[in-house]
């Protein structure tokens, strides 16, 4: 039988992964991407709690967090082509030019 | 659910209360319409009327009441909870605001970028604050939180003729989307136990607070409780630039347009504590964890802060890294909060005079800023004082109050801080509190000595310099006058505080 | 008794007051200012000889002319509380007296940048008043502050060579000493649970409930070491000559004659009263780095070649008496060190200003490269023998000086009777420098150096612009010397009614 | 009137003077020599009046108070106070006369008035102090003023140079006296000498204390250092680089006395042990200042270690004397009591008040000869002066018969009380004494055997001559002293108190005594004749006894030992102290540990690297870490 | 059946989910991730998620996703070859991860996962009814913020990208 801690264990795995990503991709876009996923695996976990414990809370939360997430991605983007324009790289390496 | 359930819900919905916030978001679509409806030439207007309508928006919510505009307790389903602190928040966030704008009214002037939008983001970010001080729940918090911080993604890298800009605009995007997740995972573990109705206090809605405190003094062992608050700890150490969250703040504050890293500095630092506030309440069940983590925390903080800006040059690294050392005080008085009922009200001191102090200082950096802000350096500020007496007063005053030199605000908020840490026994953090005050007044002192202490300097070696344009001859009224407002409350609050007796005397 | 109480608010307002009317009058030129600036020191001289005229130590209580405000800060316990007992009321005579000679020799000195410097000069003039006026511990501690930022700056911007690594020494110990005394009387305030930082209730609190004796004990220890290093206790000196050498004369002769009195006030009036087992906790830590100040740094002394040095590392050295006399704990040995404070305050001031004027004359500190100045500047040279000679005890023009060194020998072979030849061995010591300085400066061929700077410019005597303020002190100085009653009776009243001190005497 | 008036008005007399010159007359040196010898001669005449119109008083006003301590302001004028009040007054009076001649042409006369001024007014205070501490008090401002007159010649290095000696020898001994007033207080609770002579009178079993000895010997410091007992001597000989004028009253008549004085006036708490070190000191600087000045070419140098030597005698009178009543009460803690005077107390104020008139004589004397021969102060650079200045010559014979003991003379009659005393209490001390005698004999006549004999030896003599009344009428008046001075019968009954106490030995004594000191002194005189002979050219001690001239011309190696003492060791730990400073604590300590965090703050900086992959680890790594404190693992 | 949908669905999500961390070419990885959601889409489905399952669909993998792509395919990023993930990223990217899973072990042996009520919950987030209701009630005030949310990443975008006059 699958139960609650199923969903929160592929939740959180995929939040593990994405956090993964972030580490190890050098591109911003995939970065970028990575931290959509983390941002989506808390809505499984969230609809997983919401299911099985009861309550609506939990779903109307992901709704919330669906509307942010997409904001934030059109702004991202926009911070990230920007930044392309002005330094035709996304490369995380080559975007240091603030440091110490 | 029936259809009265919710409509007893609605009738929570007091919209009297959060009138300054509706008439913020007013304001902010007000200034997108005017940018249509006004003549090109009328279009300076804006930022000024922006500022004017905040300014009446604080004086009318200073004179309309103390807590809540009357309203006190939840409201909006639980959503939010009005207190006097959340009050003050309030008024915190709309006097940066009002700082903030005026900064970006001297930034953006120099610049040919779209104007009227970084205000109406602005003030969609303070109300959003506003909001988020009062907040009583995580969806509000976390929604509230968002719309602020993306808010700041947009202004941080707001000036994108500028490469540095973009690329603070990056990192602090990258940064803060992983904070918001790590938030976000935090919360909904907390969601998870919460809601456990197997448990003993699980409830239905457990991202309420009172539910959630209620639940978690019912379980004050579990894990997922637990982890939750660590996560949504860390989500927050992220915004207030906690040790080791603190770690963007210099390339981020570089980077950033000097209004932005003002609003960065004081909102996001204010917000917080805010937040911080209202879940050290919460969490209380889990004090156990939480203080030592705290203490922990602060310790770091202040140290890493005050270490790292000691051999920094640039001015708004090392006000990043000074804001890092704030946070570690303000931190002290958070955990001095658990025992001492007024430390939030020294906290909320502390606050104002740091938005005070920093309003001074930015303003400073503001007029001194040049094309490329985001390499001021200490030199930059050589001979300041001579160059422009005013604003080297306004910069002695801000950096002596953020020092915490007396009689300036900013020795107080220490004081208070200090005072409600020995009355929590926190002998260990005081100590490292006053390593850091040692530490921290070298470079702030750095700081004046730039900008007084060489000005005769290029006297004795008499060169020819031809005399460079002094850019803070430009001030304008406006300019001396929110100035003025910095320098002189900085030193009034220095020692009188009685304007503030009501809620400082306790 | 207390109809003379605004005089008190007003010794302390009234340079505050002209400092900002210095920089406002700017405009009107340079008599201006000097009016003004002489106004903002004469006044308070004037109305602490009136209060010192209406003492009456029999109808005063326990202070005399006593005001309370409420300032805003009474969550913790803090209001304006200002008056002046029989301890209080000769140091505050005292800085009223140096002040108004420091203020008349920077008023007509050659500093750049005049108004600014007579403004941080008034400021600092202000806070002095306010210290010894306080019966708040937290005003008594902001008022040093007050004080002690200006002197920051002045040797930073007007201060001779070395300026900028001796400010910030100076600033860096300072602070750290401030802060640890801050911590002490934060210590005292919480752990009496008087809740208040006025010094007559906590004396009333404590005399009923006496801190536990291991609270005593670090809370002396933090306000020792603290005021130990405001006050240059052996090691922890070394800021004191470094920053007196490089300080302007009049910032030294304020801050060397008056400010750092606070430390050993401190003790006399707070941490001893209120902590009487710690004290003698501490005791053979105090007597051991004592004897440090006394005997290394009365070698050290004779070492030095800078004139200016010399007089901070003597300073230093004589600042070993008073820790002893505290030691001693009895009427006549903390009465002595009063004496002292006063007496020492005046000479060392004498001293700064006339090493200044000399330096005008030979260009300068540099004791091997003068000589010979008394032929061109008899008046001087008078004025300096007078003043080395009060400063090393010699009964004449120091006879307050040795009053004061006589009463704390005689306490401290009271108190431990070897001490004694170790306490003694120092006038002999001040003996040797004192007058190797004077023999270098004033007796002699002419050096070469002199005959050089001779050939720019005409060496002059003193002028009676310089006489007046040198006149000043000498007057007082004789004057407390010849009628020390003037002083001692109400000290001893006062120190009579501590009965720490008290008990003590046999 | 009351009697303290005229105390009070004594002090005021050269203190309104010295004011009057230091703010007025500073550059009219006329009108400054004028109000200075106008009140000497006031200060001559209310002293008279004190000494023989006023009775002995007592007189206290309270003057600080500062817990326990209290002292009083006050005077105490007694006989002892009455004989040095007119020593005081009258030698200062004739060298302030004196003063008018020989300091004619300085350009910085008020200076030398004032200052003058000044010490006649400490003076006169510490004769008349009547506690401890306002004698402490006086004796510094003298000690001051004697600082100032011997750096009189500011643009001399060596005046500067003797000054700060001077001041700083007294000090070291001050340092012992101070301490001993520290001790009387703290043992008896009060300063004031009448109060304790009354409380060591009425209990003396005192003089049994633990500690009394000590204090005695504390105090004895300060007159080790003011009057020049070894080994605090060094500073004496070379105070002579002030004015001639000055040496004469302060460093010969007066001030140096004051030590003695002071051993006087509290003499009833010093203890045999104490006494018997003071004996032996007196006696030892006596011979060895004897011995120094034999070999000495500088006419103000031999003066000086003759006053040593002198001082010498009078400390040993003192001491021996003192010693004397105690075994003549049988007992060792027999009291002195309030009578103050012993055999010892007036042998030594009998000698203190003749030697202060053939000593001013001599010196006033040699400032005659120095001023004339236009400041030549070596004796082999005269000679012949005898005609060239008869006065001065017919005087200073006088003075220099006067100091070596020639029979009928003032110092014949003290000197025998002195030996009359050391006989009674120690027969060695009496003997070498006595040998001190022949000693002084024979300097004496060498210096004035080659000053004033045979022919000019250098153009300066050939050119002398005898100078103005105001520098002969001190020198006649001063003579004719010293030769009745030695007639304690012709002292006013007044002070009769003290000079009547010396010690009348028996016949016997008597005769030994005479024998002894009469062989002594001529054995000087032919000696000293036949080895120099009249008007030598060089010395002969010198060609003669090469080492042994040589240890003497170098004092026995006193100033040697000093210098290397001040050179080598205390400005080498003073330097050394300062480097340790500088380097140990300034610059390890301290700079290092500002270093150490600039470390940490560069370290700290370098971590801001700027890639948005590190900052994610920090933010990885502070989830473990929060995650580890949550468990436990900190 | 359920279970297997899970294990089909949650295995492809991670897989997909590996895909987007591993595969060199961002447009491998941005349908990777397309692919990850509409898994994910289908685990809501399983949790009788419904509505909530077709907003992923729509939003994420619809307008989200498409947005990514379009940028990818605008900016035209090269891999860039030579810019190989050095052997410490490896490391200390693993060594994070394994922290990750350390913590993903943690959340899923917390005591409050594995206790439950004795009965499963009835599904209220089918109820889209009830779902309106909340959002509009109790959820009113962080749904209009949510509308200045999306009113200022507008208006932000905008300011970001639009041309101005003097440029």
């Amino acid at each position: 039988m699958i139960g609650l801690e199923h969903f929160i264990g592929v939740s959180s795995l995929l939040f593990a992964i994405g956090f993964f990503g972030v580490l190890l991709r050098k591109n911003t876009l995939v970065i970028y991407m990575c931290l959509e996923l983390m941002l989506n695996a808390a809505n499984l976990a969230l609809i997983a709690f919401s299911r099985y414990h009861g309550g609506m809370g939990g779903n109307v939360f992901v709704f919330f967090t669906i509307t942010v997430a997409a904001a934030e991605v059109a702004v991202g983007l926009a911070i990230i082509v920007a930044l392309f324009r002005k330094r035709q790289t996304v490369e995380v390496e080559e975007l240091n030019a603030l440091n110490n | 659910m029936s259809t009265e359930y919710f409509q007893k819900i609605a009738e929570t919905n007091v919209w009297g209360a959060i009138a300054p916030e509706l008439a913020l978001g007013i304001l902010a679509l007000a200034l997108l319409a005017m940018e249509v409806i006004l003549p090109k030439v009328a279009h300076g207007l804006i930022p000024r009327l922006a500022i004017l309508g905040q300014l009446i928006i604080l004086g009318v919510m200073l004179t309309a009441g103390s807590s809540g505009l009357g309203y006190t307790g939840e409201a909006f389903g639980g959503m939010l909870s009005f207190s006097e602190t959340g009050q003050l928040f309030r008024a915190f966030f709309l006097g940066t605001s009002i700082f903030v704008s005026y900064l970006g009214m001297v930034s953006l002037e120099k610049k040919t970028l779209p104007q009227v939008e970084y205000f109406h983001i602005l003030l969609v970010i303070t109300g959003a604050l506003m909001l988020l001080a009062q907040a009583n729940h995580f969806v509000m918090l976390f929604v509230a939180l968002e719309t602020a911080t993306v808010g700041f993604y947009i202004l941080v890298s707001y000036f994108r003729d500028k490469a540095v800009s973009l690329e603070a605009g990056l990192k602090y995007l990258i940064m803060g989307a992983l904070s918001s997740s790590i938030l976000l995972f935090g919360i909904v573990l907390l969601y998870g136990a919460g809601s456990n109705m197997a448990l003993a206090g699980g409830s239905v809605d457990p991202l309420n607070f009172g539910n959630l405190q209620k639940f978690l003094a019912a379980n004050p062992s579990d894990m997922l409780g637990l982890l939750g608050m660590l996560l949504v700890i860390s989500g927050i150490a992220f915004k207030i630039g906690v040790f080791p969250f603190q770690i963007w703040i210099p390339d981020v504050y570089q980077g950033a347009p000097i209004p932005t890293t003002a609003l960065l500095a004081i909102a996001s630092k204010g917000a917080g504590f805010a937040m911080l506030l209202n879940l050290t309440t919460v969490f209380s069940p889990l004090s156990e964890w939480l203080y030592p983590l705290l203490s922990v925390l602060a310790a770091l903080t202040i140290l890493f802060g005050n270490f790292a800006a000691l051999t920094q040059r640039n001015v708004k690294r090392l006000i990043g890294l000074s804001g890092v050392s704030h946070a570690g005080f303000l931190l002290i008085g958070v955990i001095a909060a658990e025992k001492v009922d007024w430390a939030t009200n020294a906290i909320l001191f502390y606050l104002f005079a740091y938005l005070l102090a920093s309003a001074a200082v930015f303003s400073v950096l503001a007029h001194l800023g040049k094309e490329d802000d985001s390499e001021l350096t200490l030199d930059d500020l050589g001979d300041l004082a001579k160059r422009n007496g005013f604003l080297g007063l306004a910069l002695a005053v801000g950096i002596g109050s953020l020092a915490g030199i007396p009689p300036l605000a900013g020795f107080i908020g220490k004081l208070l801080i200090f005072v409600a840490a020995f009355k929590a026994e926190l002998y260990g953090l005081l100590g490292v509190a006053v390593i850091g005050v040692v530490v921290s007044i070298y470079y702030y002192f750095g700081i004046i000595k730039a900008a007084f202490f060489e000005v005769w300097r290029y006297q004795d070696e008499d060169e020819e310099t031809p005399e460079e344009p002094v850019p803070g001859e430009s001030l304008q009224l406006l300019g001396k006058l929110a100035i003025l407002v910095a320098v002189v409350g900085t030193i009034v609050l220095g020692f009188y505080q009685s304007p503030l007796g009501s809620w400082l005397a306790g | 008794m207390n109809d003379f109480a605004s005089l008190v608010q007003l010794s302390i307002a009234v340079p505050i007051i002209a400092a900002f009317l210095t920089l406002y009058v700017e405009k009107w030129g340079r008599p201006a200012v000097q009016i003004v600036s002489v106004t903002g020191f004469a006044l308070p001289a004037i109305f602490a000889l009136f209060l010192w005229g209406f003492y009456d130590p029999a109808i005063a209580g326990d202070y005399a002319f006593v005001s309370k405000m409420d300032t805003g800060l009474s969550i913790i316990g803090v209001s304006l509380h200002l008056g002046l007992n029989g301890i209080g009321l000769p140091l505050f005579v005292m800085a009223s007296v140096v002040g108004l000679a420091a203020g008349l020799f920077a008023a007509q000195s050659k500093a750049e940048n005049l108004p600014r410097y007579l403004f941080c000069l008034l400021i600092m003039q202000g806070g002095l008043m306010g210290v010894f006026a306080s019966i708040d511990l937290f005003f008594f501690y902001f008022f040093h502050e007050l004080a002690l930022i200006p002197t920051f700056i002045m040797v930073g911007i007007w201060g001779g060579r070395d300026r900028n690594y001796a400010a910030m020494k100076m600033t860096i110990y300072l602070t750290l000493g401030a802060m640890l005394s801050l911590v002490g009387l934060i210590a005292i305030y919480v752990k009496s649970g008087a809740d208040s930082f006025d010094l007559i209730t906590l004396k009333a609190h404590l005399a009923e409930a006496p801190l536990a004796e291991s609270v005593q004990n670090y809370a002396f220890g933090l306000l020792l070491f603290g005021f130990g290093i405001l006050v240059s206790l052996w090691p922890l000196h070394t800021w004191a000559p470094l920053g007196y050498g490089a300080a302007p004369s009049s910032a030294a002769m304020l801050h060397a004659g008056v400010l750092k009195k606070f430390g050993l006030y401190g003790l006399i009036q707070v941490a001893v009263p209120l902590l009487p087992d710690g004290l003698k906790q501490w005791e053979s830590w105090i007597v051991w780095l004592a004897l440090g100040n006394i005997l290394i740094i009365g070698l050290i002394t004779m070492a030095q070649r800078d004139l200016k040095q010399m007089i901070g590392y003597s300073s230093v050295m004589h600042m070993g008496y008073a820790f002893l006399g505290i030691a001693a704990m009895s009427v006549l040995g903390v009465g002595g060190v009063v004496f002292m404070m006063v007496a020492h305050g005046l000479t060392v001031a004498l001293l700064f200003m006339l090493s200044t004027m000399i330096h005008h004359r030979t260009q300068t500190f540099e004791m091997d490269e003068m000589g010979g100045l008394s032929k061109k500047a008899p008046v001087l040279s008078a004025f300096f023998v007078c003043a080395m000679m009060a400063s090393i005890a010699l009964p004449g023009p120091g006879l307050a000086n040795f009053w004061a060194e006589l009463s704390i020998f005689i306490a401290i072979y009271q108190f431990k009777s070897w001490l004694i030849y170790a306490a003694v061995a120092g006038i002999v010591i001040s003996a040797i420098y004192g007058l190797r300085a004077i023999a270098n400066v004033f007796f002699g061929e002419e050096s070469e150096e002199f005959v050089e700077s001779q050939k720019e410019f005409a060496v002059s005597d003193m002028t009676w612009a310089e006489r007046v303020p040198a006149l000043i002190l000498i007057i007082v100085m004789f004057f407390i010397g010849f009628f020390p009653k003037t002083v001692t009776e109400s000290l001893n009243d006062s120190l009579a009614k501590e009965a720490v001190y008290a008990q003590t005497e046999q | 009137m009351e009697s303290q008036l005229y105390a009070y008005g004594l002090l005021a007399i050269p203190l309104l003077s010295a004011i009057a010159i230091a703010f007025f007359f500073r550059r009219s040196g006329a009108f400054a020599s004028g109000v200075s010898v106008g009140a000497a001669a006031l200060i001559l005449a209310v002293a008279g009046h004190i000494i023989f119109k006023v009775e002995n008083f007592e007189y206290n006003v309270n003057w600080i108070e500062i817990g326990t301590l209290n002292v009083s302001f006050g005077f105490l004028i007694n006989d002892l106070a009455k004989l040095m009040l007119f020593v005081v007054a009258f030698v200062g009076f004739l060298v302030h006369v004196f003063s008018l001649g020989y300091m004619k042409d300085d350009p910085n006369k008020a200076r030398f008035f004032g200052g003058l001024s000044i010490f006649m007014f400490s003076m006169l205070g510490l004769v008349m102090a009547s506690s401890l501490i306002t004698l402490f008090i006086f004796w510094e401002l003298v000690g001051f003023s004697s600082y100032m007159l011997i750096g009189f010649y500011l643009d001399k290095p060596s005046a500067a140079a003797a000054s700060k000696k001077a001041f700083i020898v007294n000090r070291v001994g001050d340092f012992g006296f101070l301490i001993g007033i520290i001790m009387v207080f703290s043992m008896f609770g009060t300063l004031n000498l009448s109060a304790l002579s009354d409380t060591f009178g009425a209990d003396a079993s005192l003089l049994e204390a633990a500690g009394v000895t000590t204090i005695g010997l504390l105090l004895f410091c300060g007159t080790v250092g003011k009057s020049g007992q070894l080994p605090l001597h060094v500073w004496l000989p070379d105070a002579m680089e002030g004015p001639t004028p000055v040496s004469a009253l302060i460093h010969a008549a007066t001030m140096v006395a004051a030590g003695v004085f002071l051993l006087c006036r509290t003499g009833f708490l010093m203890t045999v042990d104490a006494l018997t070190v003071i004996a032996w000191v007196g006696v030892a600087t006596a011979l060895f200042a004897g011995f120094t000045a034999v070999a000495q070419r500088d006419i103000k140098k031999i003066l000086a270690y003759s006053t040593v030597s002198q001082l010498g005698y009078m400390v040993a009178a003192f001491g021996l004397g003192s010693l004397a009543a105690f075994k003549g009460h049988g007992d060792a803690h027999g009291h002195m009591g309030q009578s103050v005077v012993t055999g010892g107390v007036a042998a030594a104020m009998f000698h203190l008040t003749t030697h202060a008139f053939f000593k001013a004589l001599l010196f006033l004397g040699s400032g005659s000869i120095i001023h004339a021969c236009h400041h030549e102060q070596d004796i082999f650079k005269m000679g012949g002066l005898k005609s060239k200045m008869p006065i001065t010559f017919i005087t200073f014979t006088i003075g220099v018969a006067a100091l070596t003991g020639f029979p009928l003379l003032a110092g014949f009659f003290s000197k025998d009380a002195i030996l009359a005393v050391a006989l009674e209490s120690n027969k060695a001390a009496f003997y070498l004494l006595v040998f001190g005698a022949f000693l002084t004999a024979l300097y004496m006549t060498r210096l004035w055997l080659i000053t004033f004999l045979g022919a000019p030896k250098s153009d300066n003599a050939d050119h002398a001559r005898e100078n103005g009344l105001t520098m002969t009428v001190p020198l006649i008046l001063l003579a004719v002293l010293s030769i009745v001075g030695g007639y304690a019968s012709l002292y006013p009954e007044v002070v009769s108190g003290v000079i009547g106490g010396i010690a009348h030995p028996d016949s016997a004594g008597h005769t030994t005594i005479w024998i002894a000191s009469l062989v002594a002194v001529f054995a000087g005189y032919v000696i000293s004749y036949f080895f120099y002979g009249a008007g030598a050219k060089e010395d002969r001690l010198e060609q003669t006894f090469k080492p042994l001239h040589t240890i003497l011309a170098e004092k026995f190696y006193f100033d040697h030992v000093y210098d290397w003492y001040v050179a080598k060791v205390q400005q080498r730990v003073a330097t050394t102290l300062h480097f340790t400073e500088q380097i140990a604590l300034s610059g390890l300590i301290i700079r290092g540990t500002a270093g150490f965090a600039g470390l940490i703050g560069i370290g700290l900086k370098a971590l801001h690297v700027g890639s948005i992959h590190a900052y994610v680890y920090w933010f990885i790594g502070g989830l473990a870490l929060f995650w580890a404190l949550a468990v436990g693992i900190f | 059946m359920t279970d297997i949908f899970f294990y089909i669905f949650s295995i492809l999500a991670l897989a997909c989910a590996f895909g987007v961390v591993f595969s060199r070419n961002t447009v491998n990885g941005a349908m990777c991730l397309i692919g990850t959601f509409m898994s994910m889409a289908a685990l809501f489905v399983l949790l009788e998620a419904y509505f909530l399952a077709v907003v992923q669909v729509l939003v994420y993998a619809g307008a989200v996703m498409v947005l990514f792509l379009f940028i990818i395919m605008l900016l035209d990023v090269k891999e860039s070859a030579a810019r190989k993930t050095s052997i410490y990223t490896w490391a200390a990217s693993l060594i994070g991860f394994g922290i990750m899973v350390i913590g993903v072990v943690a959340i899923n042996s917390a005591e409050s996962i594995k206790t439950k009520t004795a009965n499963l919950p009835v599904a209220e987030g089918v109820n889209l009814k009830n779902f309106g209701y909340e959002l509009f009630t109790t959820y009113l005030l962080p749904m209009q913020v949510t509308g200045f949310l999306l009113l200022i990443s507008m208006v932000g975008v905008i300011a970001l990208s639009k041309k101005t006059n003097t440029q």
